[in-house]
């Protein structure tokens, strides 16, 4: 592994030289954030501010959330006629932030040639919410990275805390298999030993064998405590659209409020706009302020999309998205016959 | 003022005492084992050890979603409420606080709203203060403090003995009277070693500069700082559905068959549609303008209109943030 | 009055009738009911059909919207694969279909509430096949009571 | 106890008329189903109300009626979204519930005694309606100055009120002119914009007050003339338009600044505006 200091130096050689080359006029990373086991995303436009720049394995975000809103359509003539032309845009990725700019290419909502891509192989980022409970009653100061990648946190006695690496781990990051950027223009840090986890990512979505009312009634439970503010949509990096089905009101689709009914409907619609679209990238998750799993639906679609039509959203630029496509004999067991 | 006393283990007295009068909320553990304040039930015993809710108490007096009313067979129906008191035990000063602030907008104006006040005349505060405030508060900046009796009808203080306790309010003297037989007089040792508790508490606090921030935020309107600031937005409404001021809402029409309910839901000032007209112009187009409502409704608007600023402190927004934005660092470079 | 019509409900819990909302393809399988009808075919009179354009054209917010309004279960319906008006509507939304049964499934929704199924514009006996398995199916199972919204 | 402000009175079309050649602006004529509100509904020109549809939601609306029209309320409606199709779509004898008046009236009191310059623009011309026709009330005429009014719209079929506008065009103790871009064969008035005719009418900014409303082009050129003509900030009044919910200053979306356009609004004078971001 090499350590989150090398990778940080680099980057930020990296960075400064797209900015002062003019190869890019924005570039997108992460920075500190003024608290612990998180940075924040950072718009940089000068390249004496390189500096800024960090990685760590703090660097969550899902920067490809950005670029469909940087490179927005003009939305009439007018616009068109005063609207500056984008910047290129260079911008940090891990592998599953790289499999959404795949998508997003793919749906054509920015352009590749406008795009500079610094791929980091990703040893995996750590959930902020599992340190904070991994740390009980204590908070933390400050956090960093020993050199085996465990986390280690200064809590408020002034005492030092070290977290297991795997403990701490985002759990989408403990079902990734494609944590090195399968595409980039620059690629830092040796690209890591993809994970077995299929095992994982199936054992999260099975319910087994329940019936219907305790699979439904399992999640009631997991959305009862949602209060509609919208962070998984807008984290989302596949939610682009520019009037969404859940916002619109004519007809209006999804009440207002948090009754169960709307609540379900809010999610259910949202995971099913995901289908064969998700990068599994878990910004949806880690947004949500209620500590719902947001993946809760979606995970079980792409394991879907996977067994019925053998489809892995971004895994590959020249793949068709696989609601764009469809072939004669795809599967209809589903078909009621008399 | 801080001048009673009860043993924890007379706390369960006190509260079902309270209980035969109204319902009682208070810091419990759910299910996943977060300290909430929720309807106290017997068989879940008080938690005292927490920092703050995830949720504010707001809800409690703004309901998320409100029936304002109802039309059927062309009749209109308001809501019945039930009379009964609320008694909210374990809430932090500044989300005690925070009620006084949502009064400013409800109550005080020239048009009080009826929804709002209802519900918040039912409402009694037992406010508990801070002893280990988080890195996000800085509620000493926003004129709290961990031991702010700002809106609260009783503050208590957690000794290791025992809770101290004081009226603040009329409602408060009531409050303690009616339970007078469980409370002695505080020692003033103790009184000492609260208001102590509260001084240290208060000095984990790092200040945030608010020196004349109504100004300061005036000034910096057409400031470059708001875009710069707005730039990683990402227009989700975390910030407001936590916070316990943000009080802005929408009001929507459920139909089912011939019943139509008129819900008023929280609103958020982050979202495109909340000004968007009916022709398409929207007077708040992008994340700068909107961020720089929020941050203008907060520190300026309502200083202007209510001298009373619409936040508390708490820091919600700062640790819930999906993109770790930090109002401190605007209000900080706002104006410096 | 509104822009969505409410499933009405039965006038009491022991009169209750499977209440099925179908929609069907214009080109195919409304001209298969359609041709059910005209053939004096008889079939459970507890599908309301809405018609559309093509089964391509169905959002499963329909299908959703339909449940939360009150409907036992939803039937969709389009041509044969290969037969679309529109070439290949209904293939793109098979692909669709299959994969709202699986996330609906998933969520606790029964599958008998969510249907799919092709009927062609001389298929009139099938319609009424497929309705009367749809509508037996869901008297089994009962009203619908997920995700419905009461006021 | 105060009545509570959410709940619309109930109202009933009386009639509904097309205004337009485009017809998508009616009028509809309103009366409240109970007197008592009729008696209790008391406003003044400039001030409006939201229009309340069950399962719809509401709208606010300028009241386009003067109070000196008794016995019932106009509103002068655009289709343009939800709720406007929906009311497009009702005849009399439909209900409607009705919550207002809501906001500030135009200047009254700063009004009497002086020449009034009434300048409006397309289908916001609703306010102005109720104004002039408060001000020409045979109870109120004497109280005000000369009346001046220039309102235009893109075609001749686009103008309101006709049957108003023949009216006041027939009387002496008030100066009505008419402006289309894009006139037809019959017309006979001016042609061009409002800013321009204004200008060409040059009214003297001594001991005057100039009422403007209309679309935002029109407010910015006509906001140029009235300063080349003289008037001075505060006495040039405006009325604002912004999407509301609550109508009462509670809700958050209708502010500029820190005031609310459903109270502290919507007429603001110039001045009072300058003073506030510009954020509308």
């Amino acid at each position: 592994m090499i350590a989150s200091h090398q990778i940080e130096t680099r980057l930020r050689e990296a960075a400064e030289g797209l900015l002062r080359d003019k190869k890019v006029g924005l570039f997108l990373g992460y920075e500190k954030a003024s608290l612990p086991f998180r940075t924040a995303p950072l718009f940089l436009t000068e390249a004496e501010k390189a500096k800024r720049l960090v990685w760590s394995p703090f660097c969550t975000a899902n920067l490809a959330v950005y670029l469909p809103r940087l490179f927005k359509a003009p939305a009439d003539a007018r616009e068109a006629k005063t609207m500056p032309p984008p910047p290129a845009v260079g911008v940090v990725l891990k592998g599953c932030d790289a499999r959404s700019v795949i998508t997003l290419i793919q749906e054509r909502q920015v352009p590749r040639e406008k795009l500079v891509l610094v791929g980091v192989a990703c040893p995996g980022m750590v959930d902020a919410r599992k340190a904070e409970r991994a740390l009980g009653d204590q908070e933390a100061l400050g956090a960093g990275e020993d050199a085996q990648g465990n986390v280690r946190a200064v809590v408020e006695d002034g005492t030092e805390v070290t977290l297991r690496r795997e403990q701490v781990l985002a759990d989408v990051c403990l079902e990734c298999r494609s944590p090195t950027p399968s595409i980039h223009d620059i690629l830092l840090g040796a690209p890591a030993e993809a994970r077995e986890t299929d095992a994982a990512r199936r054992r999260t979505a099975d319910l087994g064998s329940e019936t219907a009312d305790r699979r439904w009634a399992r999640l009631q439970q997991a959305l009862s405590k949602c209060i509609r503010c919208n962070a998984c949509r807008q984290a989302c990096p596949m939610c682009y659209c520019k009037d969404c089905l859940l916002d619109q009101t004519r007809p209006r689709w999804v009440g207002a409020g948090t009754d169960i009914s709307d609540v379900t409907m809010y999610h259910l619609v949202r995971a099913f706009h995901m289908a064969g679209r998700c990068t599994e990238c878990g910004a949806c998750a880690r947004a949500c302020p209620m500590g719902i799993d947001a993946r809760l639906l979606v995970r079980k679609l792409n394991l879907e999309v996977e067994d019925l039509f053998g489809y892995r959203p971004g895994a590959a630029l020249d793949g068709v998205p696989l609601l764009s496509a469809f072939a004669m004999d795809d599967p209809q067991e589903f078909l009621t016959e008399p | 003022m801080i001048d009673k006393r009860i043993p924890y283990t007379d706390l369960d007295r006190l509260l079902d005492r309270l209980a035969k009068r109204g319902a009682v909320y208070a810091p419990i553990k759910d299910e996943a084992g977060e300290v909430v304040l929720a309807a106290r039930t017997h068989d879940q015993p008080i938690v005292l050890e927490y920092r703050n809710f995830r949720l504010s108490p707001k809800a409690l007096v703004l309901p998320q979603n409100q029936t304002l009313m109802c039309f059927k067979n062309g009749d209109v129906e308001e809501p019945a409420l039930s009379d009964r008191e609320t008694f909210l035990f374990g809430v932090r000063p500044c989300d005690a606080r925070a009620m006084l602030a949502l009064d400013k907008v409800f109550i005080d104006g020239d048009q009080h709203d009826p929804y709002y006040a209802r519900l918040r005349a039912k409402v009694a505060v037992i406010a508990l203060a801070c002893t280990r405030p988080t890195s996000s508060c800085f509620c000493t900046s926003v004129g709290s403090g961990p031991g702010d009796a700002a809106g609260a009808d009783v503050l208590a203080v957690a000794l290791d003995a025992d809770l101290l306790l004081g009226a603040e309010t009329p409602r408060g003297q009531e409050l303690l009277s009616c339970v007078a037989d469980l409370l002695t007089d505080a020692p003033g040792a103790a009184v000492k070693e609260a208001e102590g508790q509260i001084r240290a508490a208060e000095d984990q606090i790092a200040p945030v500069n608010l020196q004349n921030i109504a100004r300061r935020l005036r000034d910096a309107y057409d400031s470059p700082l708001w875009e710069t600031a707005s730039l990683k937005c990402l227009g989700c409404g975390t910030c407001s559905y936590l916070c316990p001021t943000c009080h802005c809402f929408d009001i929507t029409d459920d139909v089912r068959g011939g019943t139509v309910r008129r819900v008023r839901t929280w609103d958020c000032c982050a979202y495109p549609l909340f000004t968007l007209h009916a022709s398409g112009h929207n007077p708040r187009p992008t994340a700068k303008e909107r961020w720089r409502q929020r941050i203008m409704h907060k520190f300026r608007y309502a200083a202007e209109n209510y001298n009373h600023l619409l936040c508390v402190g708490c820091g919600r927004c700062i640790r819930n943030c999906p993109v770790s934005m930090d109002l401190r660092t605007v209000l900080k470079e706002v104006g410096a | 009055m509104s822009q969505t019509q409410t499933v009405q409900e039965s006038a009491s819990p022991g009169a209750w009738e499977p209440k099925v909302v179908a929609f069907l393809c214009n080109w195919c399988s409304y001209a298969g009911a359609d041709l059910a009808g005209v053939s004096r075919i008889q079939y459970p009179p507890n599908v309301r059909i809405i018609r559309v354009p093509c089964s391509g054209r169905i959002n499963p917010a329909f299908l959703l919207r339909a449940l939360q309004n009150g409907a036992d279960a939803v039937l969709v319906s389009g041509c044969h694969p290969g037969d679309c008006h529109y070439i290949s509507g209904n293939l793109a939304a098979r692909r669709k279909f299959a994969l709202l049964k699986d996330l609906l499934q998933y969520a606790g929704i029964e599958s008998e509430r969510v249907q799919f199924t092709w009927v062609s514009a001389s298929e009139g006996g099938r319609f009424a096949a497929i309705v009367e398995k749809v509508v037996e199916q869901v008297r089994k199972l009962g009203p619908n009571r997920k995700l419905v919204k009461s006021l | 106890m105060a009545r509570n402000p959410y709940l619309p009175y109930p109202a009933r079309i009386e009639e509904a008329t097309v205004e337009n050649a485009a017809r998508d602006i009616k009028t509809f004529r309103l009366a409240f189903t109970d007197p008592d509100t009729a008696a209790a509904f008391r406003y003044m020109p400039g001030q409006f109300a939201e229009l309340s549809l069950p399962g719809m939601g509401e709208a606010p609306f300028g009241i386009a009626s003067s109070p000196t029209e008794a016995g019932y309320l106009l509103f002068s409606v655009k289709r343009v979204g939800l709720f406007t199709a929906e009311l497009h779509s009702l005849e009399a004898p439909a209900s409607i519930g009705v919550r207002g008046p809501m906001g500030k009236p135009f200047p009254w009191e700063r009004m009497a005694g002086r020449n009034l310059v009434i300048v409006g623009g397309g289908f916001a011309f609703t306010t102005l309606r109720a104004a002039i026709k408060c001000i020409l009330d045979p109870a109120n005429r004497s109280r005000f100055g000369s009346v001046l009014v220039v309102y235009g719209a893109r075609t001749p079929g686009e103008l309101m009120y006709k049957k108003d506008l023949a009216e006041w065009q027939a009387r002496n103790d008030i100066d009505v002119h008419l402006t289309v871009d894009e006139p037809d064969a019959t017309w006979t008035r001016h042609k061009g914009v409002v800013p321009t005719v204004l200008e060409g009418l040059n009214p003297s900014p001594e001991n005057a007050l100039a009422i403007v409303c209309g679309p935002p082009v029109m407010i910015r050129f006509t906001l140029l003339s009235l300063a080349k003509l003289g008037f001075p900030d505060g006495a040039i009044v405006l009325s604002l338009e912004m999407r509301m919910k609550c109508g009462i200053g509670k809700c958050g979306r209708c502010n500029i600044g820190g005031k609310y356009v459903c109270k502290d609004g919507p007429v603001f004078t110039r001045e009072e505006l300058k003073a506030l971001p510009a954020e509308y």
